[in-house]
C-alpha cells in the first residue's frame, strides 16, 4: 500500500520531533514501518501540544469537580452552571510562536481558533479575553509585536463582533525573544443542549465544514512543542492567516444547525487539524473513522494526503451528523457559503483508514494515537529559596506623592487605554463593565444576570516562589470578581513555561500547578479548562514562567455590581484585609523594588488563602448588601497605586491619613496580599459587619471633590498630574 | 528618485479579501472572474540618485518594515533605472 | 434591534442581504458591524449586496435610512449620502466615549427634535470614520446643512476628533434630509448602566419625527 | 488571462498610512525617505482571450466596485497585452 520510497527512517522522525523511544514504539504498535502521513499524526498526535507529555501527571493533581461543573477538562471547553439553566462555556488558549512570527495574523488566529473551541460546544460567545507578555519596553522588536498583537486580537473580534472586554499584559525583558498571546472566550448555552466530541453510531456520516483546507500552518503544533532558534524565524508556511468573516458565518451556520437536533458531535480543527479532530472524535467514541481525502475541500491543488492531515487552515470544523440530516444541513451552510461535504464515516474498527487517489493513504490502530502517547515524569527538583527583603534595605524619604507620580509611568502600572481601546468592547450591547475595571462584566442577554471575567498572573512572584505565584494568580482572579460582586464559579489556565525538560523550569510548572490546585480547592473554583504551552525560550534562555488564570463568576443583578471608581465626595475610604502587621509593607518583587532598578529575586509576598476567601466574600457580601460603593482589590503597586487609580477613572480626589509608625513607602507600596480598598457612604454598618465576621478594617480618608490626592497634612498632587504620566506611558512608548 | 515596492502574499497563503472580492464580482455579472489575489503597492520618495543603490536601500527597507517574508513577497520597480 | 424594540415596543423586520426586496418600512436601519470582513474597503462590498437595490429605491421614494458606523460607510459607498469614510488618521480602531454636538441642518427627522446647544456622549467604535470630502465638497454640504453631527469633545484621554474626520463631521444628511450616516453608535448608549441614556435619547426623538 | 489593477489615492487625499510608514522608515535610520504613499494591487483571474475585451470589462469592475473614484484612481495592466 506504500511505495518504497514513503517509508520512513528514524532520522525523518527526529526532523519531527520524535525521540528514539517513540520511534520504536511507533514500529511496535503497527508492526511495520509508518509512511509519511501517518508518521505526522503520530508526531502531531504525540506533540506536546497535543499530548501533554510533560505536564499530564501533574495536571491530574488539580481539582475538576464542583457541584457547579458541568463539563470539566477533556472536552474543547469546560462548562460551569451559572443559574436559570445556563452554562457558560469558556477556555484560554496560547499563540505565542506564530504571534512572534507574524503578529497580527498569530494574535487573530489565536482568536478564532478559542471562539471555535466554545462555539462548539454549542455556546455563542459573548466574550473574549487575553493575557499578553511582550518583552522590555525598549526592546527593539516590542513595539512592533504590540502594535501587531494588539490590532490582530481586535480585527478578529471586533470584525465577528465578539466583545473583547478584559485582559493583562506585563512586560519583561524575559519575552524579548518569545512572546505570550493567550486569548480567551467564554459563551453561553443551555446546560442540557451541550455537544461533545465523542463519535457516536457506526455508519454516520462524518462532514467537514467552513473554509477549504491549503497549505498553511503545516506542523503548527510540532512548531508549538519546539524550543525557538534564529532557524525557527525561517520556518515560514508555518503561519496561518485567519478570515473572521468566514469565522463569523460559520459560527452563525454551526449555531444554527445546533439549535435542530440532529448534531451528533463536533469539533474544531485547530492545532494539528484534521489530524487531531479526527483522532480525538474517534478515540473519545472508541471507534474507528474512515476518510476519503478526496473529498477534502481543498484551496491548493495536488495536496498530500501528510499536508490534508496536517495543516491547520483555520475556520473548519469535522462533525457526525444524524445519516438523514445531512441535506438539512448542508441547505444551512450552503446559503452562507460554507463548503459542507461529506468526506467519511465512522466505523466500528478503532484504526484511521485515509483513502486517497484510490488507495491507502494510511491504516493505523487509534488506541496507540492517543492511549499510548508518552507521559513523561520529567525530573525536578527544590524549589529555590529566597532571601525576604527588608522594606529598609530600599525605600527612602521622597515624599509618597513623588514616589507615586513616577510609578504611575512603570510600563506595567501605566494605563492601558492604548490597547484596549482598539477592542470593541461593546458590542452586541451586553457588557456592562468592559475593560479598566477589576472583572469584566457582560450581562445574559434579556435578563439581570451578569458574567464576570479575568485573567490573572504575576510572573515575577511564580519566577520567585512557583507554588506561591501558582496560588496567587488563582487568587488575584478571585479578589478581582469578588470586587465587583460576583462569585467565582471556576477558572481555565494556561501554563506558558521555558522547556521541561530543563529541571528547574520543571520545578516551576510543576510547584505552580501545586499552589494553583490549593488555591483553586481553598477558593472553590475547579479548573474546568486550559492549555499548556512549553518550550517558551530562546537562545537556552526561559521566559519568566506564567501560568495565567482565566477566572469566571457570576452576579445574579448587574445593578448590584460596583465599579473601581470614586462615586461621591464625602465618602469615607477603608482598607479591607490585614496586610503586614509590622506595618512594614512587603517590598520584595513587587513594582516598588523593579522600579528602583533593583532586579533582585526575593520573596514574593505571602498568601493566606483562608484570609483570601474571607476578605474576598465579606468584600463581596457587602458589596451585594449595598453597603459598598466602590471596591478595588490591591496588587501590583500596593495601597496608594489601588487608591489613585480610584480616583484618577472618577475625577474625584482624597484626603488619605498616612501611618505615624512603620516604613511610609513599604505601607505606601507594599504588595501585601487579600486587600482591598472600598468606599461607603455608611461607615457605622460596615465597620460593625467587618467586627462581626473578624475582618480587619481600617479607615483611610474620605473622597474629596479637589482633584487632588493628600497625603496627610502638607504632601499634595494634582490628579491631572497623575493622569498625564498614567496616561501617557503606553502612547509614547508605542509612538517610540 | 522613486521606488515602486509590490507587496503579494504568497502563494498558498490564503487571502481571504481576494476570495470576497471575487465572490462579490461575480454576484454582480463578472461570472468571468476567477481567483482574485490583493497585495499592496507602496510608492517611496527617496533622495537617492544611484538606480543601483537605491534599489539596495529599498530592499532592506523590504525587509526590515515594509513585508513580513513570512506571508508576503516583495518585487521592486525603480521606475527610473534603464 | 434590541434598542429600537426597547423604545417602540415593536420588534423591527430583519433583512437578509441577498434579498432583493423590502416591505414598506418606517425607517430602514443599516447597522454597525464589519459587512463581509470589511474586505476591499469598509461597506464596498455590502453596499452592493442585492438589498441595496431595493434601499436605494425606497430612499428615492423619500424613505427613510439611518446608517450607523460600517451603516453610514456602506450609504457613502452607495451615494446616498455624500463623502467617504477612510482610516481613523490614528491607523487604529478606537472603541471609546465622544461627545456629539447636533448641528443646524436643512429640516430632517433626524435632527428635528435635537438641542442644539446640548451634546450627547455616545461612543464610537471604528476602524474607518475619518470622514473625507474635498473642500469644495465639504463648503457644499456645509452649506446646505447636511451636517449632522461634529465632534465635540472626548472622555479623559484622547483629542476631541477621534478619527481625524474633516471639519470633526461626525454623521451626514443627504441633501433631501430624509437620509442619515452617523459613526457613533446611540443604540450603545440606552440605559444608564450601560454608556448612558443619550443614544435612546436621540433614537426616541427620531422615531417620533418618523412614525406619525 | 490576467489582468493588474493598480489602485491609488487620488492627489490631494491624505493618506496616514504612507504618513506613518514614511516616519518609521525614518526612524529605522532611512533618513534619505520623503513621500510614501500605499495604493492596492488587485490581481484577477479572468475567463477572457481577447485584451481589448478584458481591458474594457475590467474597467467596469474598477467603476463599479473595485475603486472608489471619489478618493482613488485606478490604472489597469494587462501583462498578456501586445
Ligand atoms: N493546564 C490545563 N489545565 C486543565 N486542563 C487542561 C490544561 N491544558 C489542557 N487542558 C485540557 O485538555 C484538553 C485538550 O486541550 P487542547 O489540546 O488545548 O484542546 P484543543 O485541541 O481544543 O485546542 C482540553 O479539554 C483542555 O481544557
Ligand atoms: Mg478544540
Amino acid at each position: 500500500m506504500t511505495s518504497a520510497s514513503d517509508v520512513m527512517t528514524f532520522e525523518n522522525a527526529v526532523t519531527m520531533g520524535l525521540s528514539r523511544d517513540e520511534w520504536d514504539l511507533i514500529n511496535q504498535r503497527l508492526g511495520r514501518t509508518p509512511n509519511l502521513c501517518e508518521l505526522g499524526i503520530f508526531s502531531a498526535m504525540w506533540s506536546e501540544h497535543c499530548s501533554y507529555k510533560s505536564s499530564k501527571k501533574w495536571l491530574k493533581t488539580l481539582p475538576i469537580d464542583g457541584p457547579q461543573v458541568i463539563e470539566g477538562p477533556g472536552e474543547n471547553a469546560g462548562a460551569v452552571d451559572i443559574g436559570d439553566g445556563l452554562a457558560a462555556i469558556f477556555k484560554i488558549e496560547s499563540h505565542n510562536h506564530p504571534s512572534f512570527i507574524e503578529p497580527y495574523q498569530g494574535a487573530a488566529t489565536g482568536v478564532g481558533g478559542i471562539l471555535r473551541d466554545v462555539f462548539t460546544m454549542g455556546a455563542r460567545p459573548v466574550a473574549l479575553l487575553n493575557a499578553l507578555r511582550f518583552g522590555a519596553a525598549e526592546h527593539e522588536k516590542t513595539r512592533h509585536l504590540v502594535g501587531g498583537v494588539v490590532s490582530g486580537i481586535g480585527g478578529y473580534g471586533n470584525c465577528i463582533g465578539i466583545p473583547t472586554v478584559g485582559g493583562e499584559i506585563n512586560f519583561d525583558k524575559s519575552y524579548n525573544g518569545n512572546i505570550l498571546v493567550n486569548a480567551m472566550a467564554v459563551g453561553l448555552a443551555n446546560s442540557d443542549r451541550i455537544f461533545r466530541s465523542a463519535a457516536t453510531g457506526p455508519g454516520n456520516p462524518v462532514i467537514y465544514v467552513g473554509a477549504k483546507t491549503g497549505r498553511d500552518g503545516i506542523h503548527g503544533a510540532t512548531m508549538a512543542s519546539a524550543e525557538f532558534s534564529d532557524e525557527t524565524e525561517s520556518k515560514r508556511p508555518t503561519v496561518q492567516v485567519g478570515d473572521p468573516f468566514t469565522g463569523k458565518l460559520l459560527m452563525e451556520a454551526c449555531l444554527e444547525l445546533m439549535a435542530s437536533d440532529t448534531v451528533l458531535s463536533i469539533q474544531d480543527m485547530g492545532a494539528a487539524g484534521l489530524t487531531s479532530s479526527s483522532v480525538e472524535m474517534a478515540s473519545k467514541g472508541g471507534l474507528g473513522m474512515e476518510i476519503d481525502l478526496d473529498l477534502v475541500p481543498a484551496r491548493e491543488e495536488n495536496m498530500s494526503a501528510y499536508e490534508l492531515m496536517l495543516s491547520e487552515s483555520q475556520e473548519r470544523m469535522l462533525m457526525v451528523l444524524k445519516p438523514d440530516a445531512t441535506e438539512t444541513a448542508r441547505a444551512i451552510f450552503n446559503k452562507l457559503d460554507l463548503d459542507f461535504m461529506p468526506i467519511g464515516r465512522v466505523t466500528e474498527t478503532g484504526r484511521l483508514i485515509l483513502l486517497k487517489d484510490g488507495g491507502t493513504a494510511c491504516d493505523i490502530p487509534i488506541g496507540p494515537l492517543v492511549d499510548d502517547a508518552p507521559e513523561y515524569d520529567r525530573p525536578h527538583c527544590d524549589a529555590p529559596i529566597r532571601k525576604q527583603l527588608a522594606s529598609s534595605d530600599i525605600t527612602n524619604d521622597a515624599p509618597i506623592s513623588h514616589m507615586l507620580k513616577t510609578m504611575l509611568g512603570h510600563v506595567d502600572l501605566a494605563s492601558r487605554r492604548w490597547i484596549y481601546e482598539q477592542y470593541d468592547s461593546q458590542v452586541m450591547a451586553d457588557t456592562i463593565a468592559g475593560p479598566g475595571g477589576d472583572a469584566a462584566l457582560v450581562r445574559v442577554h434579556g435578563s439581570k444576570r451578569g458574567l464576570a471575567m479575568s485573567t490573572d498572573c504575576t510572573p515575577r512572584y511564580v519566577e520567585a516562589d512557583p507554588k506561591i505565584g501558582g496560588a496567587q494568580a488563582v487568587a488575584e482572579g478571585y479578589r478581582n470578581l469578588s470586587a465587583i460582586g460576583a462569585t467565582p464559579l471556576a477558572v481555565t489556565n494556561n501554563l506558558n513555561f521555558g522547556n521541561p525538560e530543563k529541571p528547574e523550569i520543571m520545578t516551576q510548572l510543576v510547584e505552580s500547578v501545586l499552589g494553583m490546585g490549593d488555591a483553586a480547592r481553598q477558593l472553590d473554583t475547579p479548573v474546568v479548562s486550559g492549555n499548556v504551552s512549553l518550550y517558551n525560550e530562546t537562545g537556552g534562555k526561559a521566559i519568566q514562567p506564567c501560568p495565567v488564570i482565566g477566572m469566571v463568576g457570576v452576579i445574579e443583578n448587574v445593578d448590584d455590581a460596583v465599579g473601581n471608581c470614586f462615586v461621591a465626595a464625602e465618602q469615607d475610604i477603608f482598607v479591607i484585609g490585614q496586610g503586614d502587621k509590622t506595618n512594614d509593607g512587603w517590598l520584595g518583587v513587587s513594582i516598588y523594588q523593579q522600579h528602583h532598578g533593583d532586579d533582585g529575586i526575593y520573596a514574593p509576598p505571602p498568601l493566606d488563602l483562608v484570609a483570601e476567601q474571607k476578605t474576598g466574600s465579606f468584600v463581596r457580601q457587602q458589596i451585594l448588601g449595598g453597603s459598598i460603593s466602590a471596591a478595588h482589590d490591591i496588587a501590583d503597586g500596593g495601597l496608594v497605586v489601588a487608591i489613585a487609580e480610584m480616583a484618577m477613572r472618577s475625577g474625584f480626589g482624597a484626603d488619605i491619613a498616612v501611618p505615624t509608625t512603620g516604613n511610609l513607602h513599604g505601607w505606601a507600596f507594599g504588595e501585601d496580599q487579600a486587600r482591598f480598598v472600598v468606599t461607603t457612604a455608611d461607615s457605622q454598618e460596615l465597620i460593625a459587619a467587618a467586627k462581626e465576621a473578624g475582618i480587619e478594617i481600617t479607615k483611610l480618608g474620605m473622597v474629596s471633590d479637589q482633584g487632588e490626592l493628600k497625603f496627610g497634612d502638607s504632601d499634595t498632587i494634582s490628579i491631572t498630574d497623575l493622569n498625564a504620566v498614567f496616561e501617557g506611558c503606553i502612547p509614547a512608548l508605542m509612538a517610540g | 528618485m522613486q521606488a515602486i515596492v509590490n507587496i503579494s502574499l504568497k502563494e498558498g497563503v490564503l487571502d481571504p479579501q481576494g476570495r470576497a472580492i471575487s465572490h462579490s464580482l461575480n454576484d454582480l455579472g463578472f461570472n468571468e472572474v476567477g481567483d482574485v489575489r490583493v497585495g499592496k503597492q507602496i510608492l517611496l520618495e527617496i533622495d537617492e540618485t544611484d538606480p543601483a543603490r537605491l534599489r539596495q536601500r529599498v530592499a532592506r527597507m523590504c525587509e526590515t518594515l515594509l513585508s513580513n517574508t513570512v506571508i508576503e513577497d516583495y518585487s521592486i520597480e525603480i521606475p527610473d533605472e534603464q | 434591534m434590541v434598542a429600537i424594540e426597547q423604545l417602540t415596543s415593536r420588534r423591527p423586520a430583519l433583512v437578509w442581504h441577498k434579498e432583493a426586496s423590502l416591505d414598506a418600512a418606517d425607517l430602514v436601519i443599516i447597522p454597525g458591524g464589519f459587512s463581509f470582513g470589511d474586505y476591499l474597503r469598509c461597506g464596498a462590498l455590502a453596499g452592493r449586496s442585492p438589498i441595496m437595490n431595493a434601499v436605494l429605491d425606497h430612499a428615492a421614494r423619500g424613505g427613510a435610512v439611518m446608517g450607523i458606523c460600517n451603516g453610514f460607510q456602506i450609504l457613502t459607498e452607495t451615494g446616498m449620502v455624500p463623502g467617504v469614510l477612510i482610516r481613523n488618521a490614528g491607523l487604529k480602531f478606537s472603541c471609546r466615549n465622544i461627545g456629539l454636538r447636533p448641528c443646524e441642518t436643512l429640516a430632517s427627522p433626524f435632527t428635528i427634535g435635537l438641542d442644539l446647544g446640548e451634546d450627547l456622549t455616545i461612543p464610537i467604535a471604528h476602524n474607518e470614520g475619518n470622514y473625507f470630502a474635498d473642500a469644495d465638497e465639504l463648503d457644499r454640504i456645509e452649506g446646505n446643512g447636511q451636517v449632522a453631527f461634529r465632534y465635540a469633545a472626548s472622555d479623559a484621554a484622547g483629542p476631541v476628533n477621534p478619527n481625524g474626520a474633516s471639519r470633526d463631521i461626525a454623521g451626514v444628511l443627504s441633501n433631501n434630509g430624509r437620509v442619515l450616516g452617523m459613526m457613533p453608535h446611540p443604540e450603545r448608549a440606552m440605559s444608564k448602566l450601560h454608556g448612558g441614556t443619550d443614544g435612546a435619547k436621540f433614537l426616541l426623538k427620531s422615531l417620533e419625527a418618523l412614525v406619525s
